[in-house]
C-alpha cells in the first residue's frame, strides 16, 4: 500500500503535460476562462489534435487507434487534462458508441465507422431516452420494421445531447413488438441526413440548448447499418451504460472548480469588510468540499487500483456517481454564494452593448446561476442518483 | 394567540388569487419575459384600481386600507404562487416601509401616488462591495446648498428598469462601514445624472445597475434622519425578508404542488414514480420543509411590529434560516423528482425553482442570517 | 394573527406558576437535576398532589375529573411544568387507557377503573407490541380465547414499559384467529397478579431497565374486562394511537435541554481556552437547534390553534412527531459533545465510593452518554419515523 | 500507487481475525465486562506470545516484526470488527510511537517489555480541563535533583485498571495553554504518589483518573527533549488517531453487515423489511459512509509517515472529519433499522453503536479536526 507514482508514470505525466502546454489552444482556454460556451469547432479542432498525436481514443484497443496506457497512466492524463481545464472530447462517438462498434461489430462496419471517430472528423449523437422511458430505458417504443434490407423507423427520441451538431447517430429500436422488455430491441446506426431525421432544441432552464428531440418519420435505413444480431441490441446497450460511468467522479474537475472558487472568494468581499475566503462560514463550507472530495478521490484511486489489477470497473463505480455529481452540484452551489448579488443578472442572450463604464458585476460572476440550475442535471442523467442507489442495493449489497 | 386569517385578509387573499388565476397564466408571465421586460403597465393599474393591493398595507390618513406586515404576507403569498414579476416589494412594501417609520414629511404625497399606481419606487440599497452589510456604502451624499450631491454605483436594483424613482441609501458621512452616517434618499429617476443599464434577473424580474453620477437631490428628499438611518434601514430591509418569506412560501408550494402532480402521473417501472417509498419520503420531507417555513414566516410576520429590535430582528434571523433552507431543499428536490422534465425551460417547475434558488439569498442567506441570529443570541463571536 | 396571550391566559400562567412553586417537592427536582432516576414513588408522589388539586387528568371530559382547560391553558400548563422540569405523569393510565375506558367504556367499567387512574391509586402498563410485530401492530398473535365467561390468554408482549411496577395492564388480544389482520382483536384489561402473567426486564443499551417482556400463560381474565366489543378492539387501539401523539414535539423540554446545555458550555473550556459557549462551531450547532426549535415550536402552536378552532389532531402531528423527536436526540448528542472526556465513563451501577477528593467528571456528565444512546428509542417507538412519513405520505398528502 | 496489502499484512490479518473468531465471542466480551474488567489477561499473553502482534509495528532492531501504521491499521481493524476491550492502541500504537519518533534511550528496553507483553503503558495526555488541546495542561513535572516531580489530574486514561506504567505529558515550563514547555515521562504505576480511580467505560474499556501526588521520576525516564515535545505529542496522537479510525472502519462494517442481516430477517407487513426502498438507500448511504471512511484511512495512514508536518496533519484532520461524521451516520442508523431490538444490551449492534459513538470523538471529533484542517487549509481564522 502506497500512494508514490512510479519513475515511469512521473515521465508520463511530464510527458503529458509538455504536450498539452504545447498543443491544447489557448485562445480556446481565454475564451472559455471568460465563461463563453464551447463550439463545435472548438470540440472539433481539439479532437484533430489530438487525432494526430494518437491520442483521441486513448482507452481503445491498440488496433484500432487506442493508446495501450493503463489505468494509472489514463488517471495521469485525466488529471493533467483537468490541470489544463482542457476541453473534454464528446463522448458519443469516442467512450459509447466507438467501443460498441469495435466489440459487437462486422468487419466491414468496423472500417466504416471507427477511422471517422477517431479522426474526429463524424459527430455522433445518442437515441436513447424517450419521452415515456427515462429511468426505465427499457420500455422505450421507437419502431424499426424490417422491409426488405432496409429497416423502416418511426418513432421520438429525447435528451439528444448535442444532436444539432450531428453527423450520425445510434438508435435503440424496437424490432420485435411482442418480445418482453429488454428483448427485442436492436441497435442501429442511422445517418442524420437521412429523410424523415427531424431535430427540434430542447431548452434548458438556463437557457441552454444542449439537448434536443429527435422525430423519426418513416426513416428508411439499411440493415447493415444493424450492430450486432437483430433483438439483442440490449446487449450492446448494456455495455455501453456501464462503460459511461467510468470517469464519472469528476474529481478532477471539482478540484479545479473549488480552486476557482477561493479565487473568487479571495477578490469577494465578506459581510464585515474582509475577504469572503476568511469568512468562517465560506471557507467552513469549502473545507467541508475539500473534504468530501479527497474521500471521493480516493474512493476512485482504490477502483482504480482494481481495474489495475485487471478488474473491470463494477456496479460499486455508482458509489462515485452519486458522490461525484453531489460535490460538482455544491460546487456550483458555492460559486453561486460566492459572487452575492451578481448571482442574478442573466447573460445569456443578452447584448453585450460594450459599456464598459458600466459593467454588470465582474466576469466570473456571469455564469454562476446558469451553472448551478445547469448541474442539477448531473444527478438525474445516466440514471438518476435515486436509480444508482437501486443499483447499489441490488449488485453490491445484495438486498 | 391565535392563527387566523381575519374576514377582509382572506377576502383580500381571495381576491388577488382570482386576479392571478384569471391574468397570470405561467404562458402569458413567460410571454413578458420573452417580450423582454419584467412588468405588464396593464397589470400594475389592475393592481392600483381594480384590485386596490397597493394601498392594502398603508394606514388610512395615507389613503390605504389600514393593514400591513399580514396583508403585505396575504398578497406576497399569491405573488410568489403565481411568479408575479412586478415589483411589489420595492414599491410598496419598501417605500411603505420608509414612510411608515421616518416620519418624512414627503411620506404622504408619495404613498398617495403609491397607492394610485403613479409612483413606483425601486430599493437602491446593495452595492457591488457590500455584499450583505447595508452600512457598507460607497455611495455618498454631500450636503452642498440646498441639495444632496449624490455619488456612487448601486448593484442589482431589482424593478429598476419600471421604476419612477429610486430609493437609495448613502454615506453622508464617516468611513465605508460605519453604523454612523447613513442617510436615505428619494431620488426621482430622471434626475440629471442617474444613469441606469437594464437587464433581465434569471429567475424573470428585470433589474438595473444605478449610477449616481452627481446627482442633485433636494434636502427635501432626504428620509428619515441624516446619518442616523441606519436602524431605519434595518427595519425595513426586515419588512422585505419577512413578505419574501411569504413569496418564498407561496414558490414552495407550487413546487411541492407540482411534484406531487406529476409524480402521480409520469410513470416508470410500470408504475407512477409517486409510489416508490423513497420519493415519498422526499415530498413529505418537503412538506415539513414548507410547513416550518410557513409557522416561520407568520411568527416572523407577527413579530415584525415589535418595537423591541433584537426581538424583531431575532424573529426575522432565525425565520430566514429556516426558510432558506427551505429553498434549496425543496426547490433542488422539486427538479429531481422532475427528473430531465424538470430541467427545460418549458415547465413551469423549473421557474418556480429559479425564483426559489434567488428568494434564498435575497437579503442574506442562511449563512448571513444564522450569524446574525447567533450575535443577537450569544453576543458577538470571540 | 397574533401571538399575544389573552389577560385570562395570562392570570391562568401566573396561578399555574404558583401552584407548581408551591407544591412540586423540591426534592425530587434535587435529586433528578443530580441525574438520579425517578422512581416509582417520585410518580405517585407527584400524581396524588395533583390529584388532590383536581389536575391530575387535566384533558378528560370534567364529569370524569377533567380540568375544561381549553388548548392554549393546557399548552400553557405544559409549558410551566417544563419551566421547572416536572415529572410527567406516566401516560399508560392518564393519557392512554382513561381515555379508551371513558369512551368505549361500560358505565360498571367506568365506575371500577376511572378513580383509581385519576386519584394514582392504580399504575398501568400497555400490552400492545410483540415480538414479531413491531410496526406492524396488527399482525399480533396473542390470543384470547373465550371459555365461558372468561378469556384464557396465551402469548407474549414485548417493550411493556415500567411493567414492573404495573398493578393492571391493557392488552390486545385475537379473539378471532380466522379474521383478517385488524379484525378479530379484543382489547382486554388484566390484572397484573393474575396467576400466569411473568414480567421480565428487558435491559436496554444504557443499562436501563425501562421496557420488560411479559409472558401471558392461561391467564384467566373475567370477560368484562374487556373494553368495547369482542373483536373490535382495533377501534379502541387506533383511537389510543392517535391520541397518543398529541404533546409528543417535547418542545417545552427541548427547550430546558438546550438551557441546561448552554449552562454546561458556559463552565466547560474550548481548545482554545475560552468557554465552550463561545467556541463558532459549538454556539453554531446550539443556534441551529435552537432555530430548528423555534420552527417545530411555531409549527405545533398552529396545530394547537386548529385545535382551538375545534379541528382534533389530525395525522399531520406526525411532523411533530419526527421534528420532535429528532431534535430531542440532537439535545442530547449536544450534551455528550459538550462534556468532552467525561462523556466515556459509565456510572450506573458503578459505586459511589465517595472519594471526593478524587471525582470522575463533572455531575452533569455523569448521564450524558447513557441519554444521547437512550433517546436513539424516541424515533422508534410510538411508530417509527419511517412509519411516521408512510403516514404522511398516506393520510396527508394523499400519495 | 497501489492499495492492497502486502502478503505478510494479509496473513497478519487472517491470522488476528482467526484467533479472534475463535476466542473472542460477543459473549465472552459481554462477561469481561459484566465480571468488571476490561481485560483477559490471557488474551494479552496471546497478542504477545501465540500471534506475536504487539511487536508487529515494532522495529525489527528492537525486536519487533517490522512493520509500521499498516500493521496497526491491519490489527486494528479487526480489533475493531470484535470489539476488542484490551488497550492495544494505548500499549502499542502510543508507547510505540514515542519510543520510534523520541530517540529516547529507554525506548529499546520498553520496547522489548511491550513486545513481552510484560509491560502496558496507557497514555495519559487528557485533562480536565483541557478538551483536545495538548498543550492544555495543569500537571506540572518540576526538576528536582535527579528527578522530576509530578502533580496534577489526567482525565478518563483509557486502559488505566490494567496497566503497568503511564505515558504522561505534563508541563515543566510556560503558561497553561503554552506550547513550549511540554515534555513526555514514563511513570511506573508503582510509584508513591500514583493515586487511579478505576471505572468501566459505556462502550466497555475500563479507564481511570490518575492523579499525580508528588510523584518522583527519574530523569531517565524523560521521552524526548524537556520541554519541546509537543510536536512528538501531536505527531504520536496523530498516529493513534488514524489507528483508532481503522479500528472505528471495523467497527462501522460490522455495524453495516449486521444492519444487512437484521433487516433481511425481520418482517413487518409481511416482507423482510430491507425490502423497503428507504431503507435499502439508508442502508446504501451506510455503505458510501463506510467506503468514504476506508478511502481516508487508508490515505491518512499512508500519509501518516511523511515528514511534512502539515500535509500528515492534513491528512489525519480530514480523514477524522469523515470517519467521525460516518461513525454517527452509520451507527445512528444501524439502531434505528434494528428497530427496538438495536436498543437492547442483548443485542450486539447496540455495543458496537456505543464504541462508534465513543471512537467518533477520540482525539476530537468532527468540529474539532475541521477547524485543525481549516487552520492548515486557510491559515488562522481571522
Amino acid at each position: 500500500m502506497n500512494l508514490e507514482f512510479t519513475a515511469e508514470d512521473n515521465a508520463f505525466r511530464a510527458e503529458i503535460r509538455a504536450f498539452l502546454e504545447e498543443n491544447y489552444p489557448k485562445d480556446i482556454t481565454e475564451r472559455l476562462g471568460a465563461g463563453e460556451e464551447a463550439t463545435k469547432e472548438d470540440y472539433v479542432r481539439w479532437h484533430k489534435i489530438l487525432a494526430a498525436k494518437g491520442w483521441s481514443v486513448i482507452s481503445w484497443p491498440v488496433q484500432y487507434g487506442g493508446t495501450g496506457w493503463t489505468p494509472t497512466q489514463k488517471y495521469i492524463w485525466n488529471q493533467e487534462n483537468a490541470r489544463i481545464d482542457a476541453l473534454p472530447l464528446i463522448s458519443f462517438g469516442v467512450a459509447m458508441v466507438g467501443p460498441v462498434i469495435y466489440t459487437f461489430g462486422t468487419p466491414e462496419q468496423k472500417a466504416k465507422f471507427l477511422p471517422g471517430i477517431v479522426s474526429g472528423d463524424v459527430w455522433w449523437c445518442q437515441g436513447y431516452s424517450e419521452p415515456g422511458s427515462g429511468s426505465d430505458l427499457a420500455s422505450l417504443r421507437t419502431r424499426a420494421v424490417r422491409e426488405g434490407d432496409h429497416y423502416i423507423i418511426n418513432g421520438q427520441k429525447t435528451w439528444t445531447t448535442m444532436a444539432q451538431h450531428a453527423d450520425w447517430g445510434f438508435f435503440l429500436c424496437r424490432t420485435d413488438p411482442d418480445a418482453k422488455k429488454q428483448e427485442g430491441i436492436s441497435f442501429i446506426l442511422v445517418d442524420m441526413k437521412t429523410p424523415g431525421v427531424t431535430v427540434r432544441p430542447i431548452i434548458l432552464l438556463d437557457g441552454a440548448h444542449e439537448v434536443n428531440d429527435v422525430f423519426l418519420e418513416d426513416v428508411k435505413v439499411p440493415v447493415e447499418n444493424r450492430v450486432f444480431e437483430e433483438n439483442k441490441g440490449w446487449t450492446a446497450a448494456k455495455f455501453l451504460l456501464a462503460h459511461e460511468r467510468s470517469g464519472i467522479a469528476g474529481v478532477a474537475r471539482s478540484k479545479r472548480g473549488i480552486d476557482k472558487i477561493r479565487q473568487i472568494a479571495g477578490t469577494e468581499f465578506a459581510d464585515d469588510g474582509g475577504k469572503l475566503i476568511d469568512d468562517a462560514n465560506f471557507r467552513r463550507k469549502v473545507a467541508e468540499l475539500e473534504i468530501d472530495l479527497t474521500a471521493l478521490e480516493y474512493t476512485e484511486l482504490r477502483s482504480l487500483a482494481g481495474e489495475n489489477a485487471g478488474k473491470g470497473p463494477g456496479p460499486e463505480t455508482s458509489i462515485l456517481k452519486i458522490k461525484g455529481t453531489e460535490i460538482q452540484q455544491r460546487v456550483t452551489e458555492l460559486a453561486l454564494e460566492a459572487v452575492g448579488h451578481y448571482g442574478a443578472p442573466y447573460f445569456r442572450g443578452f447584448p453585450n452593448d460594450g459599456d464598459n463604464a458600466h459593467p454588470i458585476g465582474p466576469e466570473y460572476a456571469h455564469h454562476a446561476a446558469p451553472r448551478y440550475f445547469n448541474v442539477r442535471k448531473t444527478s438525474i442523467y445516466g440514471g438518476s442518483n435515486e436509480i444508482q442507489r437501486n443499483i447499489i442495493a441490488k449488485m453490491v449489497l445484495g438486498l | 394567540m391565535d392563527f387566523d386569517f381575519t374576514e377582509e385578509q382572506t377576502m383580500l387573499r381571495d381576491m388577488v388569487a382570482s386576479y392571478l388565476s384569471d391574468n397570470y397564466s405561467f404562458d402569458a408571465r413567460q410571454g413578458v419575459i420573452k417580450s423582454g421586460s419584467g412588468f405588464r403597465p396593464a397589470v400594475w393599474t389592475a393592481f392600483a384600481e381594480e384590485l386596490g393591493i397597493l394601498g392594502a398595507s398603508f394606514s388610512e390618513d395615507q389613503g390605504g386600507l389600514g393593514g400591513g406586515a399580514i396583508e403585505n404576507l396575504v398578497v406576497m403569498e399569491q405573488f410568489g404562487k403565481a411568479l408575479v414579476l412586478e415589483d411589489y416589494l420595492g414599491a410598496v412594501v419598501v417605500a411603505g416601509g420608509f414612510i411608515r417609520h421616518s416620519g418624512w414629511s414627503g411620506g404622504p404625497a408619495l404613498a398617495e401616488q403609491i397607492i394610485a399606481g403613479s409612483a413606483i419606487p425601486a430599493f437602491a440599497y446593495a452595492e457591488p462591495q457590500g455584499r450583505y452589510n447595508w452600512a457598507d456604502l460607497k455611495t455618498t451624499a454631500k450636503k452642498d446648498g440646498g441639495a444632496y450631491v449624490l455619488n456612487g454605483h448601486k448593484a442589482v436594483v431589482v424593478g429598476g428598469p419600471n421604476a419612477t424613482h429610486f430609493i437609495v441609501t448613502a454615506r453622508t458621512s464617516g468611513g465605508q462601514r460605519d453604523a454612523a452616517g447613513v442617510s436615505v434618499f428619494l431620488v426621482d429617476k430622471s434626475t440629471k445624472g442617474v444613469v441606469t443599464r437594464d437587464y433581465p434577473n434569471i429567475d424573470g424580474p428585470t433589474a438595473s445597475e444605478v449610477y449616481f453620477e452627481n446627482v442633485s437631490v433636494p434636502t427635501a428628499n432626504l428620509i428619515g434622519q441624516e446619518g442616523k438611518a441606519l436602524p431605519l434601514v434595518e427595519r425595513v430591509i426586515d419588512e422585505a425578508t419577512v413578505a419574501s418569506m411569504a413569496e418564498a412560501c407561496g414558490v414552495m408550494e407550487k413546487l411541492h404542488t407540482l411534484t406531487m402532480e406529476y409524480t402521480q402521473t409520469r410513470k416508470q417501472f410500470g408504475q407512477p414514480i409517486a409510489q416508490f417509498q423513497v420519493l415519498q419520503h422526499r415530498m413529505v420531507d418537503m412538506f415539513i420543509q414548507l410547513q416550518q417555513s410557513i409557522s416561520m414566516t407568520y411568527m416572523a410576520t407577527m413579530k415584525i411590529d415589535s418595537e423591541d429590535a433584537v426581538e424583531r430582528a431575532k424573529a426575522v434571523a432565525s425565520a430566514k434560516v429556516q426558510v432558506a433552507k427551505a429553498c434549496k431543499f425543496v426547490g433542488e428536490n422539486a427538479i429531481q423528482l422532475h427528473g430531465g422534465m424538470g430541467m427545460t425551460e418549458e415547465m413551469a417547475v423549473s421557474h418556480y425553482f429559479k425564483r426559489a434558488s434567488l428568494l434564498r439569498y435575497l437579503f442574506g442567506g442562511e449563512d448571513h442570517h444564522m450569524v446574525r441570529y447567533e450575535t443577537l443570541s450569544f453576543g458577538k463571536a470571540k
